[in-house]
């Protein structure tokens, strides 16, 4: 029959094979190891940013002094006076403000996408939303300078440039953020809630609001705390609308300037200590970013367990 | 309320686009894609569009195979232990940091350390040190997708574990893979604040890749910044065009990847 | 520190440069030069150095001329680290930044304009008011006889050269209890690190008041007289219109031939010409 | 038999382009239990799920022909949210709400309105007894009911079933995730609750049907081959298709 | 009794603290059917797989005591590669590689160096042929394989184990996918495979098992209740647990 007439062919294979084992062995490991080098350049890319911007920046802090650095309510690099609070309420209420304006929008966009939206039009707001997160973030600041800048100076008086405007741009800006992931966890949620609920007479919108958004929740929050790492990280955009004064706002129609802007806007010509604030700036900025890393971590974790 | 929410967003999109397209397109033509500026600001993008050339090129030299690498190590090599969850951190992290970090990180490392200028290179590797964390995570996501059964398959006749990669886990992710480094092509693009601080802002023709140049985006904020608001919109509306493009080449091979699958 | 071994690398670097410069002399004397120069700096000075790189493209076509903004810090300390061959700066040296070996070349002569909305109807201001407005001890154009409305201060990014002449020329600077010299420039100004921002923003801003260039002066702004001086370059000139100071450009030690070929066009007849269609010339 | 609490009549339903059930006729008598039978894909969740209209949220599903819960049709006479809350349905998998116990049996009450504390208490107690759960969680109602055993939770859903006081209960392979002694907890429920209730269970598993069902209706390929008294299925099938799946011949 | 394939003695597997496998012992004979049996996470496929080493994929695998594969040791004395070349397997969802038909086929010679192309066409004939599918597929050799039905692919992914020529065939649940027809001409092609390959099955059917296999072994939580001739453990089941599981009891 056919078979052994097989088995012959390949029995003189066979013999070859030991030697060649040995050889694809030795490759395999070579490989491993090589795969692993790559893995490990994130690895020490983030060790060697830490450690450059660490090195450049704490020495500044101490000369300045901890407290008055972070405390301190006046910037004047001139006269060598180094206070950051300004810039860190700045950050804080920009961020703050765009969350409020953000996750609504997002989150209800999510729910719509995930749950209400007929096929073709989920056709139509996805692609708006990946072109929402693939809009360069400078088009995004060009557009608040001549667009709402003007607006709120016409409709609400005082510059336009201010801590609203920012928070308007910037709360377009994480919506993609939080709509991408509340709407894959939001799909995640196991349909048999859905249907549990469903049977229980209870109606869709009764069902997404009790039961589907509350077992999404965990991966919603990982949403919104990675759009408050993009809001708080956000540079360009930011400097161009938000007029840069390094005060302390105290209307929504005040001037800010936040921690990235201070950076971008002086790390030219900076030098001396002056230079050094800058990367002690980055080193605070760093600080907040790095809890934002590791809250996202404790979420997605419990979120998995 | 739902569909307003949804609405809101559409609209945006929407507004943003058509506002800057309108008003850009019609200042493009062949001699402002292939003219220098003129003075400091004005005129023509074609040495920002050939610096954004040099910058893609590079970064998509450098940053792909390593985020390739680092994704198969993670998905097939990598036991849940120590190490593994290190790198995780450490993608996770990176994935997290601000872009303006990168650039003073970008040029305190590339420019000053290595005595690289303001230069295409500097901004370069800074680039792909930030789109290494959406490569790895991508493709990290594409080698998952991937069915185990054909891992499976493929073990289960004797083949070695390289060969099971290279020859059925990775033709089958390579769509995934293609559409990842599609989109991060649009993140080059538009980056800003990292490139400003590495390659610098000359608005002249690089002619090597340590010259320092201007990329379009950071063009765009220099013009914009300037006040020379009829060039700014032209050169969003190149912008907008060339990541509209990427995205939607990215969602041509995502189709096609869905319908190979099925 | 640091700085110092800055220092001495960009000296060590020079001497080869230099050397490798007279090599290239002896050997062609005769033919064009080829090479990049390379400026940063003052945003005022960036128009004027542009336009006579491009005038100075005509006459040797094979140096390119790199100029880029930043401020005047920017360019003085780019000078100083070597990063570039030439720092544009448009205002005096610091008392520091004199200790650090520079060449200066003045330029030109520049005017600080005062400048407003097109609209508003205010067009002449003392230096007392604008040092009040600029304190933010002003707050609305009605206590000096304009509309009821708030003003809106716009300044430069601490690093301009505009922004620290026209503080010291205006009065604007306070000495602190442990004798750091501070602006006193109102805190909530807005802030722009360049004229060309500056100017834009005063364009859409009708409350707005901030201070330019002359250099930038056009139709789409308003420039206030200064005690009934208009700010022109005659009257600069002439010693009559009080905010003015020097354009720079700034070498550092011996530089390459290139950058001297452009410096001595720069100073020289065709340069100053183009100066002076802006700008108060040197010469 | 008893009183027919479902009357199906020529009904037909579609997934797209593909027919899913055919031209089914079929009388469900009330207070006992009926099983349906048949291979993988033949169309017996998609039937139960017509049966509460679950197949609403489908998307592209056409359904022609008739049903009718005590005489009422449930396509146009009865409301989707009245209808299932007389049609009561427990799931394949267990399906508790990531909430605490407590929560989950109120939520059917809650959802249709009933927010006094006492009358909610005395709900969820009545609907732990009856689903003979009580006994076990009682002392753990705030707890999250994700921490119970496989068969407990999917006790737990048929008592959050029953707290809407449902005419009808339609059950999906309720026990195909259980272990075996769950499994006998939840047959003996079945058969104490068709005291009160109209019971429909689908099983893969014939013994399972045989034990417990008074009737059994045998599908195939979207088709309803035999419908009678369990007994005669099981002992005498009419048809030879039903013989050979009963032997297990196919499937 | 055939000569014994695989000699297990005192088998356990672990994954983490969790023993899925208890004390196993066991003889398979050489070219017969041998049937897996047992409720659901009893631990069939863990010990299939546990054959052909499978489960070093798995992470946190502890493996105590002894698999011998005609004498040798299949933990220290083969090559994990040579190992699974000897011992080929076939999945419960068939599982096509992305590829044309032929090289579907072609993938384990090929791995294994055969690079000439007449001798390849010679094995991928020959074993579409031996898994009776060639028929059906001679045509369309350089399709992609995924086009074909299910069980059309299942009896491919057999045809591409038969092309690596191994001695045995590890088969986890193969037709449980499949309809009834295709179901079928697998239970045919594997009576027709043990001529000359010693075939081991796991299969939830029943029927199945006593159709096709010439022993059974009958499993439940993780340890191996009774293993004999099929016929013995269908008619005369020696153990209570059995008894009640092929009875339909539990499970
Ligand atoms: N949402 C759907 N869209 C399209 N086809 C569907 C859908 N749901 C089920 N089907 C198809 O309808 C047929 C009947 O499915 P159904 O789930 O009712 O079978 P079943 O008898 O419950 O099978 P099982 O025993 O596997 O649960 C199947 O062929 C299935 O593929
Ligand atoms: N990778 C794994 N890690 C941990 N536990 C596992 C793993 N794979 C299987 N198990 C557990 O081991 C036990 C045996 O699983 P196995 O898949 O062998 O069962 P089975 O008899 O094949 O069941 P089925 O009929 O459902 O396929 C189960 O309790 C299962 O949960
Ligand atoms: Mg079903
Ligand atoms: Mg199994
Ligand atoms: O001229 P400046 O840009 O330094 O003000």
């Amino acid at each position: 029959m056919i078979l052994p007439n097989l088995i012959h062919k390949v029995e003189t294979h066979r013999l070859e094979i030991p030697k060649k084992l040995q050889h694809t062995k030795i490759i395999e490991k070579i490989v491993e190891k090589f795969f692993f080098l790559c893995a490990f350049v994130s690895v020490s890319s983030v060790i060697m940013i830490t450690f450059f911007i660490f090195i450049k920046g704490s020495p500044a802090i101490f000369k300045i002094g901890i407290l008055d650095f972070i405390f301190g309510t006046q910037w004047n690099p001139e006269g060598e006076i180094f206070g950051l609070m300004p810039m860190i309420l700045g950050s804080l209420c920009a961020t703050a403000g765009a969350i409020l304006i953000g996750v609504p929008i997002g989150v209800l966009t999510a729910v719509f996408i995930a749950e209400l939206a007929p096929e073709w039009l989920v056709r139509l707001v996805k692609p708006a939303v990946e072109l929402l997160a693939g809009i360069p973030s400078v088009i995004y600041g060009f557009f608040g300078l001549i667009v709402i800048v003007p607006l709120i100076a016409k409709k609400l008086g005082g510059p336009g440039n201010s801590l609203l405007a920012v928070c308007i741009i910037l709360g377009i800006m994480i919506l993609p953020t939080i709509i991408s992931i509340s709407e894959t966890s939001i799909r995640t949620v196991p349909k048999e809630y859905k249907e549990g609920a469903l049977a229980l007479g209870a109606s869709h919108i009764k069902t997404i609001f009790t039961v589907i958004i509350p077992a999404a929740k965990s991966g919603i929050t990982a949403g919104i705390v990675l759009g408050i790492g993009r809001a708080i990280g956000e540079t360009m955009a930011v400097i161009l609308i938000s007029g840069n004064a390094a005060i302390i706002p105290k209307s929504v129609l005040k001037p800010i300037r936040t921690l990235t802007a201070n950076i971008a806007l002086e790390m030219g010509y900076a030098y001396g200590l002056a230079q050094e604030a800058l990367f002690a700036t980055g080193v605070i900025l760093f600080i907040f970013i790095m809890i934002l890393n590791i809250i996202l971590n404790v979420i997605t974790h419990r979120a998995g367990e | 309320m739902i569909w307003a929410a949804a609405f809101i967003t559409v609209g945006v999109v929407a507004w943003i686009l058509l506002y800057v397209v309108i008003n850009g397109i019609g200042k493009i033509n062949w001699d402002f894609l292939t003219t220098a500026p003129q003075g400091f600001g004005g005129g023509g993008i074609y040495p920002m569009i050939i610096a954004t050339c040099y910058i893609v090129i590079l970064t998509l030299l450098i940053a792909p195979p390593i985020g390739i690498c680092s994704a198969i190590y993670l998905v097939e090599y990598a036991k849940s232990g120590k190490i593994v969850r290190v790198i995780r951190f450490a993608t996770e992290s990176l994935s997290g940091i601000p872009s303006i970090v990168f650039g003073l990180f970008g040029y305190l490392f590339f420019v000053t350390q290595l005595e690289w200028k303001y230069s295409l290179l500097s901004g370069a590797m800074t680039l792909s040190i930030m789109v290494l964390p959406t490569m790895i995570r991508t493709t990290e996501e594409a080698l998952k997708s991937v069915p185990v059964s054909y891992r499976e398959g493929s073990l289960g006749l004797g083949a070695s574990k390289l060969r099971t990669i290279m020859k059925v886990v990775l033709p089958c992710a390579l769509p995934g893979i293609l559409s990842a480094v599609i989109l991060s092509i649009g993140r080059i693009v538009g980056e800003t604040a990292a490139v400003y601080f590495t390659v610098g802002f000359a608005p002249r023709m690089a002619r090597s890749i340590m010259d320092s140049s201007r990329t379009l985006s950071v063009h765009m904020y220099v013009l914009t910044k300037e006040g020379d608001f009829a060039n700014a919109f032209a050169t969003a509306t190149v912008l907008i065009i060339i990541v509209l493009t990427m995205n939607f080449i990215a969602n041509l091979i995502g189709k096609k990847l869905n319908k190979s699958r099925i | 520190t640091s700085q110092e071994k800055n220092i001495e690398e960009t000296a060590s670097k020079e001497e080869t440069v230099s050397q490798q410069n007279t090599q290239a002399e002896e050997n062609n004397a005769e033919e064009l030069l080829e090479g990049t120069v390379a400026m940063s700096g003052s945003t005022t000075v960036l128009p004027v150095a542009q336009a006579i790189a491009d005038a100075f493209s005509a006459v040797e076509p094979e140096i390119t001329v790199n100029v880029q903004g930043g401020g005047s810090s920017t360019g003085i300390k780019d000078a100083e680290a070597g990063n570039v061959d030439i720092g544009m700066s448009s205002r005096e040296l610091k008392e520091e930044e004199k200790t650090w070996g520079l060449t200066e070349y003045v330029l030109a002569y520049d005017g600080i304009a005062v400048v407003v909305h097109p609209s508003n109807p205010i067009s002449d201001l003392d230096i007392d008011t604008v040092n009040k407005i600029f304190r933010g001890e002003i707050k609305n154009w009605s206590e000096i006889g304009g509309s009821d409305a708030p003003i809106v201060v716009l300044g430069r990014e601490a690093g301009s050269g505009t922004r620290s002449a026209f503080e010291e020329i205006v009065g604007l600077l306070d000495k602190t209890d442990d004798g750091k010299e501070v602006s006193g420039m109102v805190a909530d100004a807005l802030t722009f690190d360049s004229n060309g921002a500056l100017k834009t923003s005063v364009t859409t801003q009708e409350n707005a008041i901030g201070y330019l260039s002359l250099g930038y002066l056009d139709e789409t702004i308003k420039a206030v007289t200064i005690e009934g001086v208009e700010a022109t370059v005659e009257n600069v000139k002439s010693g009559t219109y009080k905010i003015s100071r020097p354009l720079l450009l700034v070498t550092k030690g011996e530089v390459s031939k290139e950058a001297q070929s452009f410096l001595d066009f720069a100073l020289g007849e065709e340069g100053q010409k183009i100066v002076s269609e802006k700008y108060i010339p040197a010469k | 038999m008893n009183h027919s609490k479902f009357s199906i009549s020529n009904l037909n339903l579609y997934y797209g382009d593909f027919q899913a059930l055919k031209n089914i006729d079929m009388e469900i008598p009330e207070k006992e239990i009926t099983a349906f039978i048949g291979p993988s894909g033949c169309g017996k969740s998609t039937f139960l799920k017509t049966l509460n209209r679950m197949n609403d949220l489908v998307e592209r599903v056409k359904i022609t022909g008739q049903i009718k819960l005590d005489g009422q049709d449930i396509i146009n006479d009865i409301d989707v949210i009245q209808l299932r809350k007389r049609v009561g349905m427990v799931f394949q998998r267990p399906n508790p709400f990531p909430m605490s116990i407590y929560d989950n049996i109120a939520y059917g009450p809650r959802t249709h309105g009933i927010k006094k504390k006492a009358i909610l208490d005395e709900i969820v107690e009545k609907s732990l007894q009856a689903a003979a759960i009580w006994d076990e969680v009682k002392d753990r109602l705030k707890k999250n009911a994700l921490g119970l055993s496989g068969g407990q939770q999917q006790r737990l859903c048929i008592a959050r079933a029953l707290a809407v006081e449902p005419e009808v209960l339609l059950m999906d392979e309720p026990t195909s995730a259980l272990d075996p002694i769950s499994t006998l907890k939840i047959e003996d429920l079945a058969v104490t609750l068709k005291k009160n209730y109209t019971i429909i269970i689908v099983t893969h598993n014939m013994q399972q049907a045989a034990r417990i069902s008074d009737r059994t209706a045998f599908f195939l390929l979207g088709e309803m081959i035999e419908f009678d008294k369990t007994e005669k299925v099981f002992s005498n099938p009419k048809d030879k298709k039903t013989e050979d799946y009963i032997t297990g011949r196919f499937g």
